[in-house]
């Protein structure tokens, strides 16, 4: 089991989703550190940082997330983070661009280490959390 | 300019907000202005004419941040949507106060299509906004989701826009994190002074009232005290004109008992506060959570919603359109959308609500006044009367609260989900006030839904957050 | 062959139709055939399990000439139209038996589309049809304007399609000119005896009754006593599967209240003539008359019509698309329809329906039940206790009447318009035996419409007969 | 005022739209011949023979008028009959091409005098008609 910070990155107020979300994990017994609406990524760090998280969940519906998920992976890395996994979800693009495309975007270039579909289940993104979590266990 | 009007002495800070829109705002320019303005185009006077004369009122949603852009897609909206009020949704940058940004924006994209979710209605110059006004030449309502709208209010009344969404507590809940409950009601309260100021130069201003209600299945009575206080806390600042809030649920007796319940009580608390002046009307909002992503089924959602406004008596819809759950509407889709509702308008028209004969809608009436009586009159309480005070303290003791707030204000311990008919019940009432009997029959109902199925409470919590969307109101293979 | 079954002496006539055809109907094999064909694709069955269930069916309407084409759009409803039945609606060809034509046809255009308005089930093999059938794999209804359907049904059937749109009296008075009610009642005679052989075999097939409804605003009480009719001479044959149709003519009360007295009134009489082991189930129609050319006007009508259906506890829906009001729809736009008004039966799914507590639901269901009882027992006394005679007699004596029927048959006296709220109402009664209280009802309620309006008699008639597709059910601006 | 022979074409039973216009024409005064539905060119030309009819209405819904509204024309013409208004309308064209397309099809090569969209006004089809009836009177 490990620790998320959780949030509604830059001017995002979609909360509903990642509170789902946290009660998932709660409910998996994973410790959950939430920041809610409208977090800037300074934010999501100090709270990494503070909590020694293995993981931040960043959420975005608004269609502005290209733009408030950007320096993330950076930040994470520039403050000793960078081993923390990346997590992203909700509508990331405005419209529905090809899947492709979005991984390309979030994973590829912004360093995401996986994003979701608002269709996922929560239960795959338990279980990929806990395989992920698992896999770095070994690796440490 | 003319001396402060009373409620306004915080004018020069929220001219000062941005002195380029500040310098186009003269008073008393500003009163010959609106009182010229054709009485068409006043969204209060549209509104209340309607009531008078039963027709049906349509809103649709919109807002693109270029002004050709935003003009064009009123244009069809009014053209192809049969839209009597249009929107004019405002962006995020605005709602945040970043008009510098804006600006910077503006002067690379100049005309064409801006990279924002709404129209910069602080940014854009009076006149171009007084120009889209007289082109469209329709009742034109400003959407802001925002704790802090008084510049783009003054701007936008300035302009001849004749109405607003409010939100001293729906916006801070659902649209802010972490602003305090005394910030946003001083800055409405600000708002709702400068429509009294309009008002008595002859040009009331209207509020659209959102009550509480979020995008998960939301108790009425909930939602009903959240649009008694703002329309109080309103009221007290002179405003008169409310449009209030009745959002489908999806339990269609449920949902006729909640717009009469909301519609019996607003009339109730704003007669006891001596308030005798007011013009309530209600609106029917389409379901506000999750949409399908497939825009035939969300026809039938939306031409649902239509059957059970007019079902309620509803005097006016709200409506999201059929690719809500997919992306920013184009304005085509978005007429369609109108279209639908407006054939199931037309349809159900000449046709009486249903009434509360039906055991259903009596029975959910009865409940919903009940706690929403129980919500409200507690809050007044602790505010020893001003529904401000009393607001922000009941939010701090959990005597209001809401479940998936975005704001830290809510303690966020209620837990809502359905029953096995569809209608929305507590299953946790935290520390809200609601009578005995209410909780009891919420709890009956629960166990009855729980007893039929195989899963958890929270597992029930989360599918029916996507019921609505999914199609089942309940889900079937339980 | 084995010996001629029961009520079906005339086989070597209706075989000699079309030869080609007859030469592959072997009875014998057909029993071994149908009997082995899974219980999924019989549509009977899964109309009755549905009844117990509680399962809502959903049924479009479609029939393209080539079985490429057909096989497609079939499946295109199946996957994303979330169909429970599919239809295979035949072309006008092999309506008016011109199956040499359809051969020629066929002949010129192999495999590809045909310039045929529905499927040509008599040329088309018996082997290919049980292909689409096994294909497909979901039950299948024949759906046949004609006044002679027989050799159509032998194929049908034989290839394993299980349910039949049923007739003698619908189809005379609205597809046929010329043909008598005696020429009629015993085509369809043979059908329903050959239906009844399939059930003797252990494949009963079903019956989808459509009483007498045309497509302006109709009488329930006409429309249900032209199926209970229609009922009672299938049953004489030995038919036990009735899907009845009750469609939708837009006043919500009405509707729900037309579904209920229906139902009731079929099985009343099926029970009078000693019937106890019928299985019968309620169909909502869609609207059937003029569609609006807009299809997001048409998807808010449809909607609408899942809504009614649904509020009247209806089993099932069969639906036009939203492009009714074009054209021939193209199978994706059928799908989306379906979806839509999927959507809006999930919806209400687990919601009860209107209760009759409800005074309008009650008064109209009163009404209709006083009217359709005095209507069929007057057809009975015509003949005897034997519906078909009866119903001849009844059409020559304007007993049974119908306005703007294609057949010569009727005397058309009737004329009916909307009441101020939009029910269907009586202007001129003919000859039909309505009881004095009903009279007087129809005849109030059109006054107090007829006192609105500046119009004639004669300008509100026509314009009801478009209100449904122009959106408002009783015009607004009278 | 004429006398106007009316019917559905062909193998067409849709008469709900014709019998509308029968009511119009009643109403005006005109004498009406109608022949209901499932009507053949040879019933249209025999009606008018007999009734001496001024105008003949023929409707079509079901797509099929191109075929079963081609020979009427040519009939008439053969039965001495040539002077009959020849009016169609309904809906003459499987789907909506654009309008010019059913004008060429059955004004210039059908030979029909006027054709009507299904969205006409009864009250336009009388004023035309009465027009038509009116130059006829005057040219002969
Ligand atoms: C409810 C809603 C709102 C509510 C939000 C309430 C709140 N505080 O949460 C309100 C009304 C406030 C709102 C406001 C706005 N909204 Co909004 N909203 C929606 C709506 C209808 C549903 C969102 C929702 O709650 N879904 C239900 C939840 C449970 O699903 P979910 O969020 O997708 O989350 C699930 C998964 O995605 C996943 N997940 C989510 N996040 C994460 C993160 C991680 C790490 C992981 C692993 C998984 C995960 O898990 C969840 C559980 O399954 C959508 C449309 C839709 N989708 O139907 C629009 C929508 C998202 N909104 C939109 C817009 C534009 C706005 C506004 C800007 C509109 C305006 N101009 O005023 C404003 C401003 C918002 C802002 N500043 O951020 C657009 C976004 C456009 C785009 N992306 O292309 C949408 C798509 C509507 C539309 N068609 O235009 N909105
Ligand atoms: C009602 C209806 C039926 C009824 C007809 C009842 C009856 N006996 O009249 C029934 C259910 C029997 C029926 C059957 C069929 N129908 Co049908 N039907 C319709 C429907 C829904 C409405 C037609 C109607 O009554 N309109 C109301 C009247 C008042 O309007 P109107 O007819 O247009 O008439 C007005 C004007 O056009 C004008 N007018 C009409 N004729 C004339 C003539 C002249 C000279 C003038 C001046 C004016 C004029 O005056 C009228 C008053 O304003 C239409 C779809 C639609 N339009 O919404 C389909 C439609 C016409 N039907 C269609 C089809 C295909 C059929 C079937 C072949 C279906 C099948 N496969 O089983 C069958 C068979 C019919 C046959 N053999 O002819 C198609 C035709 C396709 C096309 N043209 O592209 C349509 C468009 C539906 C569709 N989208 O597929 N149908």
């Amino acid at each position: 089991m490990g620790t998320v910070v959780t949030g509604a990155a830059g001017d995002d107020v979609h909360v509903i989703g990642i509170r789902l979300v946290e009660m998932g994990l709660r409910h998996a017994g994973h410790d959950v550190v939430s920041l809610g609406a409208l977090v800037a990524p300074a934010e999501f760090v100090d709270a990494a940082r503070e909590s020694k998280a293995d993981a931040v969940f960043a959420s975005s519906l608004n269609g502005h997330a290209q733009f408030s998920l950007a320096g993330l992976r950076d930040a994470l890395v520039e403050a000793g983070m960078g081993h923390v996994l990346l997590y992203g979800g909700g509508q990331l693009t405005i419209g529905r661009p090809p899947w492709e495309e979005v991984v390309a975007l979030f994973v590829d270039r912004l360093g995401f280490d996986r994003i979701y579909d608002s269709d996922v289940p929560i239960e795959q993104v338990l279980s990929d959390l806990e395989q992920d979590l698992a896999l770095r266990g070994e690796s440490r | 300019m003319t001396a402060t009007p009373e409620g306004l002495s915080d004018r020069a800070t929220v001219l000062a907000q941005y002195p380029p829109a500040a310098e186009q705002l003269d008073l008393a320019e500003i009163a010959d202005f609106v009182v010229a303005e054709p009485a068409h185009r006043r969204v209060a006077q549209v509104r209340a004419e309607a009531r008078r004369s039963g027709r049906v009122l349509l809103e649709p949603l919109a807002g693109f941040g270029g002004v050709k852009q935003h003009t064009d897609a009123l244009t069809v909206l009014r053209d192809k949507g049969t839209a009597d009020i249009l929107p004019t949704q405002v962006d995020s940058q605005t709602r945040n106060l970043k008009f510098d940004e804006v600006a910077t924006m503006l002067a690379e994209h100049g005309d064409g299509p801006l990279p924002l979710n709404g129209y910069p209605i602080v940014n854009h110059p009076l006149t171009v906004t007084r120009d889209l006004v007289s082109t469209v030449d329709r009742p034109i309502e400003l959407r802001i989701g925002s704790t802090d709208p008084r510049l783009a209010a003054e701007m936008a009344f300035a302009a001849g826009i004749s109405s607003i969404t409010a939100g001293p507590l729906y916006y801070l809940v659902h649209y802010s994190s972490a602003v305090t409950v005394e910030q946003s009601v001083a800055n409405w309260g600000y708002v709702f002074s400068l429509a009294s100021w309009y008002a008595r130069q002859g040009a009331p201003v209207g509020l659209q009232v959102h009550g509480l209600g979020n995008s998960t299945p939301f108790p009425a009575s909930l939602l009903g005290a959240g649009a008694v206080l703002e329309c109080l806390i309103a009221a007290a600042r002179g405003c008169r004109h409310f449009a209030v809030d009745s959002r489908l649920m999806g339990n269609l007796r449920q949902d006729v008992a909640s717009l009469r319940a909301i519609r019996d009580a607003v009339e109730h608390y704003l007669a006891q506060a001596g308030v005798d002046d007011a013009v309530v009307t209600m609106v029917r909002k389409t379901w506000a959570g999750r949409y399908p992503a497939d825009e035939a089924r969300a026809f039938g959602l939306i031409s649902y919603t239509a059957v059970s406004g007019m079902l309620s008596g509803a005097d006016e819809f709200i409506s999201n359109s059929v690719q809500e759950g997919v992306g920013i509407p184009d304005p085509e889709a978005n007429a369609a959308s109108l279209r639908a509702i407006r054939h199931v308008v037309d349809l159900l028209g000449p046709q009486p609500e249903l009434t509360r004969e039906d055991e259903g809608v009596e029975r959910e009436y009865a409940l919903i006044t009940a706690e929403l009586h129980a919500i409200v009159d507690a809050v007044l309480d602790l505010g020893e009367g001003n529904p401000g005070r009393g607001s922000a303290r009941a939010l701090e003791l959990g005597v209001l609260d809401v479940p998936f707030a975005a704001s830290r204000t809510c303690r966020g311990e209620v837990v809502t989900a359905r029953d096995s008919e569809g209608a929305v019940r507590f299953v946790d009432f935290g520390r809200l006030p609601i009578p005995d009997w209410c909780r009891k029959f919420h709890s009956d109902a629960m166990e009855r839904r729980l007893a039929r199925t195989a899963k958890s409470v929270y597992d029930v919590v989360v599918s029916d957050i996507f019921s609505i969307s999914n199609g089942p109101l309940v889900e079937v293979a339980e």
